[in-house]
């Protein structure tokens, strides 16, 4: 939808991108390994091979944004700066999670990072994420509000209804609808009739438009023309960002509902990283030796931050009644 | 000290609180340029304009979880729900957000807002119009649930409610918008958590909130009058959090006790009190602790139906004389 | 959006709208007197001036068709065929009533008309509407089900869901939003950026026309061709009707947010009954005075059904409990 | 007879009665190209195809009304709540029409179906998926809730709930869906509203159901090896109807009752059996009857308070002994 090149992120941003790919993916597979150790437990849902979308959304905007998302949060969260300590402490239950071990992997939140948190309500987050911009415009404060949502959760009517809000009251909110092909083992094909799950817009009169977003750098400039737009008082955004999960739903599930090839030739041709390499390397002239570095050094944010984890204590219980009310 | 109507009450008391506080806001069907279905924020758009009186779409779910995230950032919203009724298509943002947000952050955001309207039967509405609800609100921690049956508690209370940095489900009633009562001119506040006494006396306690204690009034009259039994009238006021000392206090006093609650029997507020005051007090009771709700059934549409359904002086002065044994 | 000739309703039929329009008419206006006097309670929300659209559409259905609408439901029940007797005695509170004085007004009910009801959940008996073409889906017998709403009530969730299903499913569904122009005091442009409802139906893929409902002539032909699309298995069909309510949203509210003369002048041009006087005259050559008659007869039926409903029982109340479980 | 899975004899039930009935059918999100979540419906697809068992969009509101609406016309839904965590979504289509509409219609129209899925805590699932939700639902006439913890049990029933004419709410648990016990081959039915002696005892009754059943043998079976107590189990099975009879019965034999429900305490299912049996048998009772539930707290994520907050075996034995005073 969009290639002028003044929405193309910098070298510098590209570079940090990278970085923060890599760090995701590399954390990931750190909690992937956790979970089947049972350091990890309950439900573990992965984002690996979605990292382009969190990154170059993310980094379109600024920092005092409001993001809001669903269970699939890590790569949001980390993202937005939160450290893969702090993260991964939270996956592992312990007191120096984000959360203190309350929330899990499914609510990370970040006050101090403006992000609000990952729901696991299908659906359910969406209003929050145009409440986060009804605030903005009622305190007229120049943000603007994030929210992703799966695929699977364009179905929910809490989308719709805030979506058709969200117009009618022109809010700085863009939305996002990761359509990774699939909700659970269900395709995008047995869920939607339409599978431009941006198209949902049109029946609310709202901007929208779908977009390939496997390349980190068409991230980057579809969501900041988005977000431009909401900024400008010019009514919210719906995008549908065509991206694809590599792992099962959750950790358990083997996602047998795949058809033969169908990952790998992913991987092959589409992967974020694979992409940002070849930019790189052929834009912006970074050398191999670099990106080895690069690599080098996300392998050591995410062992490190399993070891943090791990070595944290417990949270203590005598804080369990700490949290149901506000004083 | 001025007679105001109930209605009056509670648009004193969000007019005071928007005037005080910026971030406070009024959202709902038809509060703006309709003044409110019962007439609850008549004149407020006027004052306040239109950022802050906002009409929004019948979409509930939509907008109680907009505004859960406006009070995450920044924001204090007033949601009229035009009634309880229609809150279910608004519970999970509710239960699963509002009242959850502040303990699963880990106390990182806080949802201050008031979800606020009139709650059980009004009269003929029928089935689907005439739900009293508390009791599926009551059950859930992280929510408080309040419940005012004269002006001056609802304007009290009203106003502790929207200052409290908690989601409050704050309940009125249809019948009782216009009823008159005394407020104080000057400010004030009544605290959440604090049972009222309505009427003092020694022979038998009866616990209600809501509408329900104008009939519980009306029942201990003819009590007095016609059976010559000293009844007490605890208002709870606040279900949640429930004023555990005060129900204690009346059963040692009393020693008897009748719970009257409109709504639903099954897993009722009146079944919570029961049974905590059954266990807590099982020495002191004198009689079993009896219920009267509604029955067990929906509300039909017709008069003579619906009566039989809700509590009725009669039958609450059937209950108290069985736990008096006179 | 239609005009083929086969899909005007013939003389025969329009006599019988005619009739039928003037019914609900008269009666509601009863209803209305009964009302102030207080021999109906609650709510009662009046149809007067949206009676083509009821009749028209349930013209075009066949009579084992499934029918759901909402609150505002007097219209078309006796469009289906209920006797306003037993309508008013409902109305009443009597234990003539469809549903024996249990549902009032807002919950109108004729099982044997396959009439499934009036709801008084905003939105919420769309899916039902759904429901029952799933049904007929399933048992493959060549029902179609025909759900109304409000344009307020287009904004709810379960309409979205519903719709979004309908399609997905290809249901035998057709759903009509009457756009009455009001959802009581808010008028559409206030409660949807989109003014057109069916276009909500562009977001899920769905089939979809406006049309203005204010002669039945026009709505029994874009009901017809939408029921027959309906009927062949091609899918389910979202109508917006274009209507006009005369009266307050219920009988308590006095509709003062109408622009002045806006109600006269509605009235002057697009009366539903006055148009079909005016088609009967000049396209079908019925007399002055079969109109006379026939509004004469329509005043009696309303007066009877006053009656009835006046001197029929209330509710014994021994019954109370029948209904609460089936057995 | 043969050891089976819960899973299984849920499935079971399920087949057989759409073998039987052509109208039943199971629709929910993954029941049928995914076998379902929890693999209840694993093979199901394979034997009734595409039209019976049916994958849903992610919208539970719509998807359920669908329900209702078929029920009324002529089907008999089954619908699988993934977990009834996410039934909230769609509450206002259980409570506003599946549990009103034969009450509204007066009696012309049933509704006719089951919705099923797993309630309750499994393990580290934290604040929005670990909810025991049955009290919100028990608490409204027009609907059966029941409540099941083995797999006799779990066939037995939801067979008899696939044929009531009436909406039933069936809970399972993810905790249990593996557990293996002894059915019986030949077809059977078990009837709703009896509560069932999972284990007799002299000293002192355990009230309970679904998962928490297993957590009072553990702890009646302690209570019995440390502390001499003979503590029979009371499984209701189903909550409403309620098997009053059962709970008085007990009573009249132990004289002192314990009620162990899993999910939140105020206003719960616990709170209506305490306040009948305190009343009923105000004079059989030797001690009052406790309650053991979840803490009032939203669940947590991390193990160690994850475990603080369920109901424990020795939460359980405590408040045992504190009722029978050893
Ligand atoms: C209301 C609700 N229904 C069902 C679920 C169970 N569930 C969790 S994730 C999921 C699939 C969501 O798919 P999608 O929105 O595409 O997001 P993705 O997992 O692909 O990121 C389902 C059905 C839930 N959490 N909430
Ligand atoms: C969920 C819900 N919210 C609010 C209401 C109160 N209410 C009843 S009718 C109505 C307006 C509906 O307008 P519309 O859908 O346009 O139908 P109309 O009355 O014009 O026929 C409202 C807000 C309700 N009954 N249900
Ligand atoms: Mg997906
Ligand atoms: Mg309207």
């Amino acid at each position: 939808m969009t290639d002028s090149i003044e929405l193309r992120p910098t070298k510098e941003q590209m570079l940090h991108f990278y970085q923060q790919m890599l760090e995701i993916r590399r954390t990931e597979e750190q909690a992937a390994k956790a979970y089947t150790l049972k350091k990890i437990l309950g439900f573990c849902h992965l984002y690996i091979g979605q990292e382009a979308v969190a990154v170059g959304a993310i980094g379109a905007l600024n920092d005092d944004d409001d993001i809001v998302t669903a269970y699939r949060d890590h790569g949001q969260i980390m993202a937005r700066g939160v450290s893969a300590n702090a993260m991964m402490a939270e996956l592992f239950g312990k007191s120096t999670g984000v959360c203190h071990g309350v929330g899990g992997s499914m609510h990370l939140v970040s006050k101090e990072h403006n992000f609000l948190g990952g729901y696991g309500i299908v659906g359910a987050h969406v209003p929050l994420g145009v409440g986060a911009a009804f605030a903005s415009k009622y305190l007229n404060n120049g943000k603007v509000s994030l929210t992703f949502l799966g695929d699977g959760a364009a179905q929910q009517g809490a989308f719709y209804e805030a979506i058709a809000m969200a117009q009618l009251w022109k809010l700085p909110s863009v939305i996002i609808i990761e359509n990774n092909k699939y909700a659970m083992g269900t395709s995008i094909e047995r869920h939607s009739y339409l599978t431009d799950l941006s198209t949902r817009a049109e029946g609310v009169g709202m901007k929208r438009w779908q977009f390939k977003a496997y390349d980190v750098q068409e991230v980057y400039a579809n969501v900041k023309k988005a977000v431009d737009h909401a900024r400008s008082g010019k009514g919210p955004v719906l995008l549908e960002a065509v991206t694809y999960r590599y792992r099962g739903h959750s950790m358990s599930d083997p996602a047998k509902y795949r058809a033969e090839g169908e990952l790998e030739g992913h991987k092959e041709e589409l992967d974020g990283i694979r992409l940002a390499e070849i930019a790189l390397v052929e834009q912006h002239g970074v050398s191999e030796d670099t990106l080895l570095e690069m690599q080098q050094a996300a392998k050591k944010v995410a062992k490190d931050a399993y070891k943090f984890a791990e070595e944290s204590p417990i949270p203590d219980p005598s804080h369990l009644y700490d949290y149901t009310y506000a004083e | 000290m001025a007679e105001m109507q109930f209605r009056e009450a509670l648009r004193r008391a969000m007019t005071e609180e928007m005037r005080r506080d910026e971030t406070v806001l009024l959202m709902g069907e038809e509060v703006a340029y309709y003044d409110g279905a019962y007439k609850v924020s008549q004149g407020m758009l006027a004052e306040f304009g239109e950022n802050r009186i906002i009409d929004t779409p019948i979409a509930e779910n939509g907008f109680t979880g907009i505004a859960v995230g406006a009070a995450m950032t920044g924001l204090r919203p007033i949601v009229e729900m035009m009634t309880w009724n229609f809150s279910l298509v608004a519970y999970d943002q509710i239960i699963n957000n509002a009242a959850k947000i502040y303990n699963m952050t880990a106390g990182q955001y806080k949802v201050p807002m008031v979800i606020r309207g009139a709650n059980g039967a009004a009269e003929n509405l029928a089935s689907q119009h005439s739900m009293a609800l508390e009791s599926i609100f009551a059950h859930f921690p992280g929510l408080k649930v309040v419940s005012v049956c004269t002006p001056r508690d609802a304007y009290g209370l009203l106003k502790s409610s929207i200052r409290d940095d908690n989601p409050v489900i704050f309940m009125e009633s249809e019948m009782l918008y216009g009823m008159k009562g005394e407020v104080e001119d000057e400010e004030f506040l009544i605290p959440l958590g604090k049972a009222d006494l309505k009427r003092d006396g020694n022979d038998v306690t009866i616990v209600s909130w809501n509408k329900a204690v104008h009939t519980c009034l009306a029942a201990a009259e003819e009590l007095k009058e016609q059976h010559g039994i000293d009844a007490q009238v605890l208002d709870l006021r606040s279900i949640r959090p429930l004023d555990e000392q005060a129900l204690f206090q009346c059963v040692a006093k009393t020693g008897r006790m009748v719970v009257v609650q409109e709504g639903y029997p099954f897993a009722g507020v009146g079944a919570e009190i029961a049974a905590r005051v059954s266990a807590a007090c099982f020495d002191s009771l004198d009689a079993p602790v009896l219920r009267v709700t509604n029955r067990d059934i929906n509300q039909p549409y017709a008069t003579n139906l619906e009566k039989l359904v809700l509590p009725s002086t009669d039958r609450i002065i059937d209950a108290v004389r069985t736990v008096v044994g006179r």
